[in-house]
């Protein structure tokens, strides 16, 4: 073993968690206390940790999160049982050690066959045709705000996405950071009672806030003091009948207290920008999400 | 002259950095490729003719930007020429000022 | 050891012009005419003129970032993932490119100027304030001025929204031939879909 | 011979200072009850991202993928040139620091721009804009702190800055100098309540796509420029080199250690709100207390 490798093997280890069913309030507690290191997007990950069970029909999300986190790379299971962290950490110094890890699962193919075709072999044609790389260009249309037509680029966001809910796939459509479209194609999986929990909620939205140090501290039982985080939050964000504003709905969860419904939350998310959508999201409690997701989807 | 040959050595020096660290590299798969979406797959290219909303906040800061460049000259000559460079300078923001109050009522300073 | 490092910047500065219009992409293109800019900037550092030089290199890189994006929002295929070409008029414009840096070559060779070297310690910057605030005042001021109708025009232009309603209510984009039906969508009627509150009057 | 002493200062000065930042931040959950990691954690995080492989995207910018990094520690260096450890001791010594120092702001526009742009995945290009978006006009209250501090000092040079202060430290006499700088700073190094680009709603922004010694090195640039944007605020507002008994360089790395100590206190505790908010704050809050500020510091320094 390198002596960089020696030294990398005392660094909190690197983790991605993918969140299933019944496994969101147990996930966040964990990366609230333990020495590791919750990583934004699988590419800053080594490990990846499934929590809970994964529907059938999110298997292929979940080896493509596992495939994006670069090899070497581990992926662990978690049921809620004691000495994950241990896990975690004896994982990552495997890795460090110079294990070669878990193999792609995914075939190695490009999403369109492109190779060879046009001028270059780039796969397109003209200015705008064809498939250059394995995708077509994104195409103009019509916008929500100003009128302007530009393009319009179309995606599905989760079931894994760490800024929405464990389990929400949205289809966005969007025009440079703004929603014009949105579908929800799998409402958020069914979390235990405990997910609903307001420090949990209030610690959700702080960390979209850009504070994961008062977030941690509210999870563990601590008062979060953060300069401005409630009015950080724009009024009038999210409004739902009988439920407040995003703002509102964030200062109830800081004072111990829960949300109601959310139903018609999604359709506030038409004409928000990206983090004003995530957001808003935040703002309502997992089985409030859930039971709106499921009257649309 | 003291400064450039600095500037481009500290230039160099980076970039060599960023060159030998961007050769450990390995073979990336297609679906490792993919542009991370938490699970999800786009439809298009991220690439497009992105839809900026704060362009008519650019144009404005352009113009203001500009007329920045004029106040460092004048601040060096602050203190000694007193009184009318304070009225000069004065006269110059009230112009610039009323630039700012109108885009502010045209409501420009948000996402359009 | 000067008229060297002025001949390489100078070598520079016109390769990156040149890469402007021979990369793909906006992006690339934008940033190389930056490096360009920021290349004379830099020969105005060695010929003396350190504010003018580095003022240049700072205006240059934020305009060209405003450029940049505005390249990316309105150009086809703005990141070259197909292959273009970045000229129109190929000959045309060699002509007027080689006929313009000719021109503008003989006019420099061909003036006599002042030979009149600044004593190292001048403070140029300062000379440059008083002179703002002496001779060049009227001009100054004038500045002012243009750059606040600068202003009032590129919000005038560009933005849709304002006190008096939308920039665009019924407006109807222009014909392809004159008196023609408007080009591109036409604006829908009543029935359209009014679900975001949004006025279709023509795009 | 000194441009060499310099040079190696400069360089060392940058490497230390990364490290200290990168502790600092490793310290703040301190501030909420949490756990502390002892110095050697910054090392062992630069090992673990260095020892992780590279990967490429789907049809990247290359070149700039790999040279926005680098481009931006580039800027770093550049910017803590013009900064004099010593009074008259700066490796750039030029009538116009400040404004050396405004282009290695505006060109680390340019350098985060391109670092998001080039994964050509969605996140990154998000957090590539709407940096653009804010740090432009951040760009302002900038303009107006520095040139606020060379009033009194007549000249453009950080140099005649530290000079100007040995009377009194501008922190006293343009008291809201520091806090607009520090906004400015926030911006730079994508802190806290400005860091638009690699914000957590975006999954990381521009660094979502980075892994191994690209995003070593990015963290590492961010960290080299809080270190230079700590040594301009100290040389502005605290005196820089300035102070009794202990020799000149030594003042500047206290004062610059306690600026990066509040900046990244700031970072931590202070929430950030939307984009659209923050552009509407910047122009209609921000713009006309640098107005202010200039105001009454030309009035003081008359």
């Amino acid at each position: 073993m390198s002596w960089l490798a020696r030294l990398a093997a005392g660094a909190p280890a690197p983790v991605y968690p993918v969140i299933g069913e019944g496994a969101q309030p147990r996930v966040e507690r964990l990366f609230a206390s333990a020495a590791l290191e919750r990583a934004q997007s699988p590419r800053a990950a080594a490990l990846l940790l499934v929590s809970g069970n994964i529907p059938e029909a999110h298997r292929e999300a979940l080896d493509r999160v596992h495939d994006q986190v670069p090899r070497p790379r581990l992926g662990l299971h978690w049921e809620g049982d004691d000495g994950i962290e241990e896990r975690l950490l004896d994982a990552w110094r495997t890795l460090c050690a110079g294990a070669t890890g878990d193999a792609d699962r995914l075939p190695d193919e490009p999403p369109n066959p492109w190779e060879g075709e046009g001028d270059f072999g780039q796969g397109g044609e003209g200015m705008m045709g064809g498939v250059p790389y394995g995708r077509p260009m994104a195409m103009t249309g019509e916008d929500v705000r100003d009128g302007l037509e530009l393009d319009r680029y179309t995606a599905r966001v989760g079931p894994f996405a760490p800024m929405l809910p464990p389990g929400l796939v949205l289809e966005v459509t969007l025009q440079g950071d703004v929603i014009v479209a949105c579908d929800v194609l799998s409402p958020p999986y069914p979390q235990p009672e405990d997910a609903d929990d307001p420090a949990l909620c209030a610690a959700r939205m702080l960390r979209l806030l850009g504070l994961p140090g008062p977030a941690d501290r509210l999870i563990r039982g601590g008062a979060a003091h953060a300069i401005g985080a409630r009015r950080a939050i724009p009024r009038g964000l999210g409004r739902l009948e009988n439920a407040g504003d995003a703002r509102m709905r964030f200062a109830d969860a800081l004072r111990g207290r829960n949300g109601g419904a959310a139903d018609g939350i999604f359709d506030t998310l038409i004409g928000l920008e990206w983090s004003e959508a995530a957001l808003a999201l935040a703002s309502v409690t997992p089985s409030a999400l859930r039971q709106a997701a499921l009257e649309v989807a | 002259m003291a400064t450039l040959l600095v500037i481009a050595f500290w230039t160099a020096a980076s970039v060599a950095l960023a060159l030998a660290l961007s050769r450990l590299q390995n073979r990336t798969s297609a679906p490792q490729a993919a542009p991370f979406l938490g699970g999800g797959t786009p439809d298009t290219h991220a690439w497009q003719r992105y839809h900026f909303r704060a362009y008519t906040m650019t144009l404005l800061f352009i113009a203001f930007e500009m007329e920045m460049m004029f106040m460092y000259p004048w601040a060096v000559v602050f203190v000694s020429e007193g009184l009318k460079a304070m009225a000069e300078m004065g006269m110059f923001l009230t112009i610039l000022a009323v630039g700012i109050l109108y885009g502010w009522r045209e409501g420009v300073f948000r996402w359009e | 050891m000067i008229d060297a490092l002025v001949i390489l910047l100078v070598l520079f500065a016109a390769w990156t012009g040149w890469r402007v219009f021979r990369v793909d992409s906006m992006i690339r293109a934008t940033f190389s005419l930056m490096l360009s800019f920021i290349s004379v900037g830099a020969i105005g550092v060695l010929l003396s003129a350190p504010y003018i030089g580095v003022a240049t290199v700072f205006m240059m890189a934020v305009e060209m970032m405003v450029m940049g994006i505005f390249m990316v929002m309105f150009m086809m295929n703005p990141a070259g993932l197909n292959p273009m070409m970045m000229v129109h008029q190929h000959k045309l414009s060699i002509v007027a490119g080689v006929l313009a840096a000719l021109g503008l070559g003989a006019a420099v060779l061909t003036t006599t100027l002042p030979t009149d070297p600044v004593p190292g310690e001048t403070d140029v910057v300062s000379d440059l304030g008083h002179e703002l605030l002496g001779p060049s005042m009227l001009i100054f001021e004038t500045a002012g001025v243009t750059l606040l109708a600068t202003m009032i025009g590129a919000v005038v232009l560009s933005s849709r929204r304002g006190r008096y309603g939308q920039a665009d209510e019924g407006s109807r984009p222009p014909g392809l031939d004159p008196g023609g039906p408007p080009a591109g969508r036409q604006p829908e009627g009543e029935g359209g879909h009014h679900h975001h509150h949004h006025h279709h009057g023509g795009h | 011979m000194t441009t060499a002493l310099l040079v190696l200062t400069l360089a060392s000065t940058l490497a230390v200072g990364a490290w200290l930042g990168a502790w600092f931040d490793r310290l703040a959950p301190l501030l909420y009850g949490g756990r502390a990691a002892g110095p050697l954690a910054p090392l062992r995080a630069g090992a673990a991202a260095l020892l992780r492989p590279r990967i490429e995207t789907e049809a990247p910018d290359r070149m700039n993928a790999r040279l926005a990094p680098g481009w931006y520690l580039a800027l770093a260096a550049a910017g803590l040139s013009v900064v004099p450890f010593a009074p008259g001791a700066a490796l750039i010594e030029t009538p116009v620091g400040i404004v050396v120092w405004g282009s290695c702001e505006a060109l680390t526009i340019v350098a985060v721009f391109l670092h998001g742009w080039s994964p050509n995945a969605p996140f990154p290009l998000i957090g590539a804009y709407r940096y653009a978006a804010i740090g432009l006009p951040v760009m302002l209250p900038s303009m107006f702190v520095l040139i606020a501090a060379a009033l009194p000092a007549e000249s453009l040079s950080f140099t005649a800055i530290v000079e100007s202060q040995r009377e009194v430290w501008n922190i006293v006499r343009q008291p809201l100098g520091l806090p607009l700088f520090l906004i400015v700073g926030l911006t730079l190094t994508l802190r806290g309540p400005m860091d638009f680009a690699d914000a957590a709603d975006i999954a990381g922004g521009t660094s979502a796509e980075d892994s191994g010694p690209g995003r070593a090195l990015w963290q590492g640039a961010r960290l080299a420029m809080l270190v230079s944007f700590s040594a301009v605020a100290a040389t502005t507002f605290l005196g820089g080199p300035l102070g009794p008994a202990l020799p000149g360089p030594v003042w500047l790395w206290i004062k610059t250690a306690a600026i990066m100590a509040l900046t990244v206190a700031v970072g931590h505790g202070v929430a950030r709100t939307t984009p659209s908010r923050m552009l509407t704050i910047l122009w209609v809050v921000l713009l006309p207390l640098s107005f202010v500020h200039l105001l009454v510091s030309g009035v003081l320094a008359l």
